[in-house]
């Protein structure tokens, strides 16, 4: 348990150097309100307007969501198949070769199917 | 982690596992070509599509048909394979080859391009633009047959699997296709989308039980092979909650896919909105591959405790039978009504499981070919008696098509009438066969409810039969559409069901040697 | 015994017909041009094949004319076995030769009379599958087969008195005889799956042994299980046979083509039930009580028959009223055992042949008439068709039991073995058979007084003519069955005949002159009387008169469609509308109390099926709770 | 801790799911409550695992969660068509198959 004082205590500094900035602008800085300043921050272009409700998302949000999860998950596979890698050898090394040709089956359907493309 | 676990060893200390390619082929086409089907999808053009996806999925299909017979013709002893996850036995054989055949028949009717039962683009909006164009266009979707393939091949491992992770996984394979190819109907398209809502909804909700149910039998067993299951409960090693409350849970994920009451719910909805095809598909061949699982589970993991499961058993097909049988009486639509008579059957199969013998496995076993064959001739002509808003799937419209198309309307009848269980159709051989082990096995009061349940059953049948021979056809009525595909496949549908009726012993002797010794495990 | 010969072949007897219809159902229009004639020729090489067979039979010493065929295993599960298989036996042969014989004659009538329509080749289909089913019905060595061939020919009745469906009256009376058949089916099934759970066979020759000798699995069960197998099985023979309570079907039948009312629902098809019962004789021997409700049912319906047969107008209602009671004398002589079979035997194949002459001479009056079946419309006809008149007379004659005709043997037999039962119950079935010959003679007479004889009734543009000879030739061969077949059969040697299927062969000696035969010929002869007086000597008016209570009543079929309704249906809606308070307008293909109990329930639980997506999962949660609780509670 | 309690929480957690999907009307709410069951079970299993001391129930954590990854996809695009032609997510609104 010794070991993980240092981190601890390391931790604890930086949250306290984070909140006392932030506190500290708070307390002391000056405070002069205009239009501008109270606008949502859009890294420096104009606010784009936002429809009544909040608006939704594209269905392509989705869609790329969707894609997400599909790919991302397979690395769940991956990993513990790379760590094992030395012990198991030329039949998971083919094993996992399959695999990731199925999965690149589906990556194909979806690029020629236009799933990747923004518009 | 426990202490005995190496993260890093040396090379080869993890030996690589025996896989049996030969017998997994069956499985292991379906699979491929699946993915092919995928590739096609990705690489074919347009008009090529389907030209190339139909053939590819019948060649496919007969293939691991073809080998599925081989394996069963080789007579040599059965033991698990790849590493006892999979156990290709006789049963397994035995409702692999149905579900192959029943999939075989079920492509006929889904590759039916003159009616065209699946919509032209799935994104496109009902009634929109987009929809109008890519229907005039003659546009299929023609990612049905890799969908389709995949939940085939879900199918096949379904039974087989033996053990519950498998058996997750197999249960998953084979829904998520169907979910989809439910919400795929050209017309009446708000209904296909809502069926396929429930029955996605309900299907996760479901199969969230079966696997709780495993977690908690591998909590009880320590593993989640059937064989380690059964054994440890054969000890008695304390525990029983963990292993009771996971046999339970289990089998509601197990039930549900088989639609016994209360699981039943989603049956009439999603078989009444899914296209016809795919309706055929899950009333045949999802029916027999999930019966196979519980057959499985029930045979093999929890045999020796037959006296805890029983009873619920028992209670759990008594109503399935009644409900079923009961609440098909006033139904007016086509689809729901067959949609409950799935249910009033799987309450007879039931009984057949309950039995727990040899007998009633290859009875059940049986009664799943016969009445796969029988349901799907019937949704096929379901399929033909169209109108102008696609299937006159209301009964009211099917009145006096007995005048109009005679032959249609008599092969109709005589599939209601095999699944009534008249004499001399392959319906009265199959329940005959399953209420005759009920009996020996000492479940003759589930008989006597079974029989009465076939009573009331056979009420609602003969009802349609007298709305389409007795009352007078309406003057707008739909029209039969006779194709040669859906042709074939009531032709074949009607085949089966008199031979398994006038000649049923063959089938019988099949099932029986299937069935002779038990599941490997 | 196995049968060898041409008796090995029997199944040829089924499948010519069978053939004959698939060619004729499966060839459509283009067979239309032969069609008749290979209809035809496929029921008259059945029927010498019959006749082979039955010469082949006689060949035989008695004790060894039980063959057996064994077609093949239909299916074995467990310790249940089902062989299907054909019997030959005298019983079967003469039903055989009955069938083949009647209705080739009626095939080939049938040919002239349906020359006109469009569909004659369908008709002749029919016709023709009609055949193959009482074949198998008959011929079958089982329960099962029995079964089948009854749903055979029920199916085949109903497309035949459905014939001409543009007629609303045939499509409604088709639909009556299908839901009224269901009722007796159930019967059946019931009756043969008791007997299936009981013996674990459907076999005739396991359940009631060898012919007479019985020997049979039925002796070794109780007298209860006994009965309830019997009046089960009478349920069966009262929906096909057309007696009470289920008797209201055959008069609308008479919607079919004419042919049809002579060949099933007067020679064969309605007389299966006598053969079931005689055939089941070995399990009535053993319930008494059976046996006396099968007296009862025929001593009522042939009474009911022959008073619904005085009120009629139209000439086939009346021969169909006529036909009720005809059967109901023969189910009287099979419920009074071994004494009665060889009598009900005979009388059905004598009356076979007498009715089929009669309706197929109404069918000539018919065709001669534009198809106008009103008696009142006819009259004085005896010169326009001689030879209708004369065969149509022998029927008359036969029927009404004239001596030396058929039916007087046949009848007088029945009337005596009902004497001879003996007791209170003997007499009180002798007079009710006694009563119902004297009101047969009235009815038979008051039908041939008003067709034949008196002033013409029909209207000018109405042209009477005697029927081309495809016609009259089997009026004429029928007719001579009418004159000698009751007698061959009685005083030659049919009951040694019959004598090792169904025993009792000392019994069936004939006494030419005893009482209950003087008292009928007296009986007769006053019914004779009386029609003359009313129908002969008198003017008939072309409208009918009101007439007296009992008239009326059997115009309207003695109310049995009434007391059908009041009895079964509204006690039924009403309990339907009690235990469903609300209103159930789904229910509407529902016919009787029960089912509309069941259909309300049904209408109940249905609504359970809200389509929320989110009930059907607390269903699924509930059930899981359930099905887990049990679990865990019967391990406890 | 003992893993005890660990099953407590995932028995927690499943009945928490099991009743959202009934009392919730969002359907990708719903849905996320069969995840959470499904998420529910991966504890039990891993949880399992450290009981038996061997392996196989954090083997099955990775295809559960493979498999509810898949699910999600699948029920993501029903869930979005049903809603573009009804403009509502509501399971309520999905009823007119009934009876």
């Amino acid at each position: 348990m010794d070991l993980y004082v240092p981190i601890v205590v390391l931790g604890a500094l930086a949250f306290a150097f984070a909140a006392g900035s932030v506190l500290m602008a708070a307390f002391t800085g000056p405070k002069r309100w205009n239009r501008a300043k109270l606008e949502a921050y859009e890294c420096g272009i104009e606010p784009t307007p936002q429809p009544v409700g909040g608006g939704r998302f594209p269905i392509k949000y989705y869609l790329t969501a969707m894609l997400f999860i599909v790919f991302d998950i397979e690395i769940i596979f991956l990993y513990p198949w790379a760590v094992a890698f030395e012990s198991m050898g030329i039949f998971a090394l083919v094993e996992m070769a399959l695999f990731i040709v199925t999965v690149l089956v589906a990556y194909a359907y979806i690029w020629r199917r236009g799933g990747l493309e923004w518009d | 982690m426990s202490a005995g676990v190496h993260i890093i060893a040396a090379p080869g200390d993890i030996p690589a596992p025996h896989i049996e390619y030969g017998q997994l082929a069956p499985m292991l086409i379906v699979f491929g070509v699946a993915v092919l089907g995928v590739l096609v999808e990705a690489l074919a053009g347009r008009p090529w599509r389907y030209r190339i996806q139909v053939p590819l999925a019948f060649a496919g299909l007969l293939a691991a048909f073809v080998w599925t017979i081989v394996l069963a013709w080789r007579h040599e002893p059965f033991h698990v394979a790849a590493m006892g996850a999979l156990g290709v036995d006789g049963p397994t054989l035995f409702l692999q080859g149905t579900i192959l055949v029943l999939a075989l028949v079920s492509l006929l009717l889904i590759a039916e391009r003159s009616a065209a039962h699946f919509t032209a683009q799935a994104s496109a909006l009902p009634g929109s633009e987009a929809e109008q164009q890519s229907m005039s266009a003659g546009i299929t979707q023609t990612e049905i047959f890799p969908l389709m393939m995949f939940a085939v091949g879900g199918m096949l491992m379904f039974p087989a699997s033996n053990d519950l992770l498998t058996m997750f996984v197999a249960l998953e394979v084979l829904s998520l296709p169907l979910y989809l190819l439910c919400g795929l109907a050209r017309r009446r398209r708000l209904l296909s989308q809502e069926a396929a809502v429930k029955y996605f909804l309900l299907g996760a909700f479901s199969s969230a039980f079966f696997l709780y149910g495993a977690a908690l039998l591998y909590g009880y067993a320590g593993s989640v092979r059937l064989s380690d299951i059964s054994a440890q409960a054969g000890q008695g090693a304390g525990g029983e909650t963990l292993l009771l409350a996971g046999i339970a849970l289990l089998s509601v994920g197990l039930l549900f896919k088989l639609g016994a009451v209360p699981f039943h719910m989603w049956k009439p909805d999603v078989y009444q909105g899914a296209p016809t095809p795919i309706t055929a598909l899950m009333a045949s061949c999802t029916l027999v591959s999930a019966f196979g699982a519980l057959l499985r589970v029930y045979y093999v993991g929890f045999e020796t405790l037959r006296w805890d499961w029983r009873p619920a058993m028992w209670g759990v097909a008594i109503i399935t039978m009644v409900v079923g049988a009961v609440v098909a009486i006033t139904q007016t639509d086509i689809k729901r009504m067959l949609a409950y008579s799935s249910i009033a059957h799987a309450g007879f199969l039931l009984t057949g499981v309950v039995a727990t013998s040899r007998q009633g496995l290859s009875g059940t076993l049986f009664y799943l070919a016969a009445y796969g064959f029988t349901t799907i001739g019937a949704f096929a002509v379901v399929t033909m008696v169209r109108d102008a808003g696609g299937e006159a799937a209301h009964l009211s419209r099917w009145a006096g098509l007995g005048r109009r198309s005679p032959v249609i309307a008599g092969v109709f009848a005589f599939f209601l009438l095999a699944m009534a269980g008249i004499p001399l159709t392959s319906g009265f051989t199959g329940k005959f066969a399953v209420f005759s082990a009920a009996v020996d096995g000492g479940a003759t009061p589930l008989v006597v409810v079974g029989v009465l349940a076939s009573a009331i059953a056979a009420f609602f049948y003969v009802r349609v039969i007298v709305v389409m021979f007795f009352s007078d056809p309406e003057a707008d009525g739909p029209s039969v559409v006779v194709s040669p595909a859906t042709a074939t496949a009531v032709a074949l549908g009607l085949t089966v069901t008199v031979v398994l009726g006038v000649l049923p012993q063959p089938v019988l002797d099949l099932a029986g040697t299937a069935a002779s010794q038990m599941f490997v495990r | 015994m196995k049968a060898e010969g041409i008796q090995a072949v029997a199944w040829l007897l089924i499948a010519l017909p069978l053939a004959g219809a698939a060619i004729l159902l499966l060839g459509g229009r283009r067979t239309d041009k032969w069609g008749h004639l290979l209809g035809t020729g496929m029921s008259l090489g059945a029927f010498v094949v019959g006749l082979a067979m039955f010469v082949q039979m006689l060949g035989y010493d008695p004790e060894e004319r039980r063959r057996t065929i064994h077609l093949y295993e239909w299916f074995t599960v467990g310790h249940f076995k089902l062989d299907m298989g054909l019997l030959v036996d005298p019983l079967s042969i003469s039903f055989v030769l009955l069938i083949t014989g009647v209705g080739s004659l009626i095939h080939i009538y049938s040919i002239g009379y349906m020359a006109e329509d469009d569909d004659r080749r369908r008709f002749f289909a029919y016709l023709n599958l009609f055949v193959a089913a009482m074949l198998l019905l008959v011929l079958a060595d089982n329960y099962v087969g029995l079964f089948i061939g009854w749903e055979g020919v029920g199916l085949a009745s109903y497309l035949l008195i459905g014939f001409w469906q543009h007629k609303p009256s045939a499509a409604t009376a088709a639909k009556k005889a299908f839901v009224v058949n269901r009722v007796g089916d159930l019967g059946m099934v019931i009756a043969i799956s008791l007997m299936f759970a009981t013996f674990g066979t459907v076999s005739f020759t396991q359940i009631l042994g060898e012919g007479a000798h019985h020997l049979g699995m039925v002796e070794q069960v109780g007298q209860g299980t006994a009965t309830a197998i019997g009046l089960l099985l009478l349920l069966g023979a009262c929906g096909k046979s057309a007696q009470l309570p289920l008797q209201s079907w055959l008069l609308d039948a008479m919607e079919g083509p004419t042919p049809v009312s002579a060949l099933i629902h007067a020679a064969t098809m309605v007389t299966a039930g006598v053969y079931l019962i005689v055939r089941s004789g070995p399990i009535f021997e053993l319930a008494p009580d059976a046996q006396l409700a099968v007296t009862i049912v025929g001593a009522a319906t042939l009474l009911a028959g022959a008073i619904i047969g005085c009120g009629k107008d139209d000439i086939k209602k009346a021969l169909a009223g006529s036909t009720m009671s005809q059967i109901g004398y023969m189910v009287l002589a099979a419920g009074l055992g071994p004494a009665g079979y060889v009598f009900a035997i005979a009388h059905l194949i004598a009356h076979g042949f007498f009715k089929a002459g009669l309706f197929l001479g109404a069918g000539s009056v018919m065709h001669g008439m534009k198809n106008d079946v009103n008696m009142r419309h006819y009259g004085g006809l005896r010169t326009m068709m001689v030879i209708t008149w004369a065969t149509f007379g022998l029927g008359y004659l036969a029927i009404i039991g004239f001596p030396g005709l058929s039916g007087f043997f046949t009848k007088e037999g029945i009337i005596a073995a009902a004497f001879d039962k003996g007791g209170t119950s003997g007499m009180i079935l002798g007079g009710c058979a006694l009563l119902g010959a004297a009101i047969t003679a009235y009815y038979m007479s008051r039908v041939m007084f008003m067709t034949f004889y008196g002033e013409r009734r029909w209207e000018e543009d109405v042209h009477p003519h005697e029927s081309p000879k495809v016609m009259t030739v089997p009026l004429m061969l029928l007719a001579l069955g009418s004159l000698f077949a009751g007698g061959f059969l009685v005083l030659g040697s049919f009951g040694h005949f019959l004598e090792p299927v169904v025993g009792g062969g000392e019994a069936h000696g004939f006494h030419l002159i005893t009482a209950p035969g003087i008292a009928a010929f007296v009986l007769m002869v006053i019914g004779v009387a009386i029609a003359w007086r009313q129908y002969g000597a008198r003017k008939v008016p072309r409208e009918a008169p009101a007439g007296s209570f009992l008239t009326v009543a059997a115009r309207k079929d003695l109310y049995g469609d009434a007391i059908n309704e009041s009895l079964i249906m509204r006690p039924g809606q009403w309990l339907t509308r009690l235990a469903v308070y609300f209103d159930n307008k789904g229910v509407d293909g529902l016919v009787n109390g029960l089912a509309a109990g069941v259909g309300g329930t049904s209408g109940r639980v249905r609504r359970l099926q809200t389509g929320f997506v989110r009930s059907y999962a607390l269903s699924m949660f509930l059930g899981a709770a359930v099905v887990v609780a049990a679990l865990l509670v019967v391990n406890v | 801790m003992s893993p005890g309690h660990y099953l407590v929480l995932s028995a927690l957690l499943f009945t928490i799911g099991g009743v959202g999907v009934l009392v919730r009307r969002n359907a990708i709410v719903v849905f996320m409550c069969v995840e959470l069951m499904l998420n529910a079970t991966n504890l039990a299993f891993v949880s399992f695992a450290r009981m038996h001391g061997n392996l196989d129930g954090q083997l099955i954590a990775f295809f559960v969660m493979v498999v509810a990854a898949a699910e999600v996809v699948v029920g993501l695009a029903i869930i979005m068509t049903i809603f573009r032609t009804r403009r509502s997510s509501s399971v309520d609104d999905a009823n007119l198959l009934k009876y």
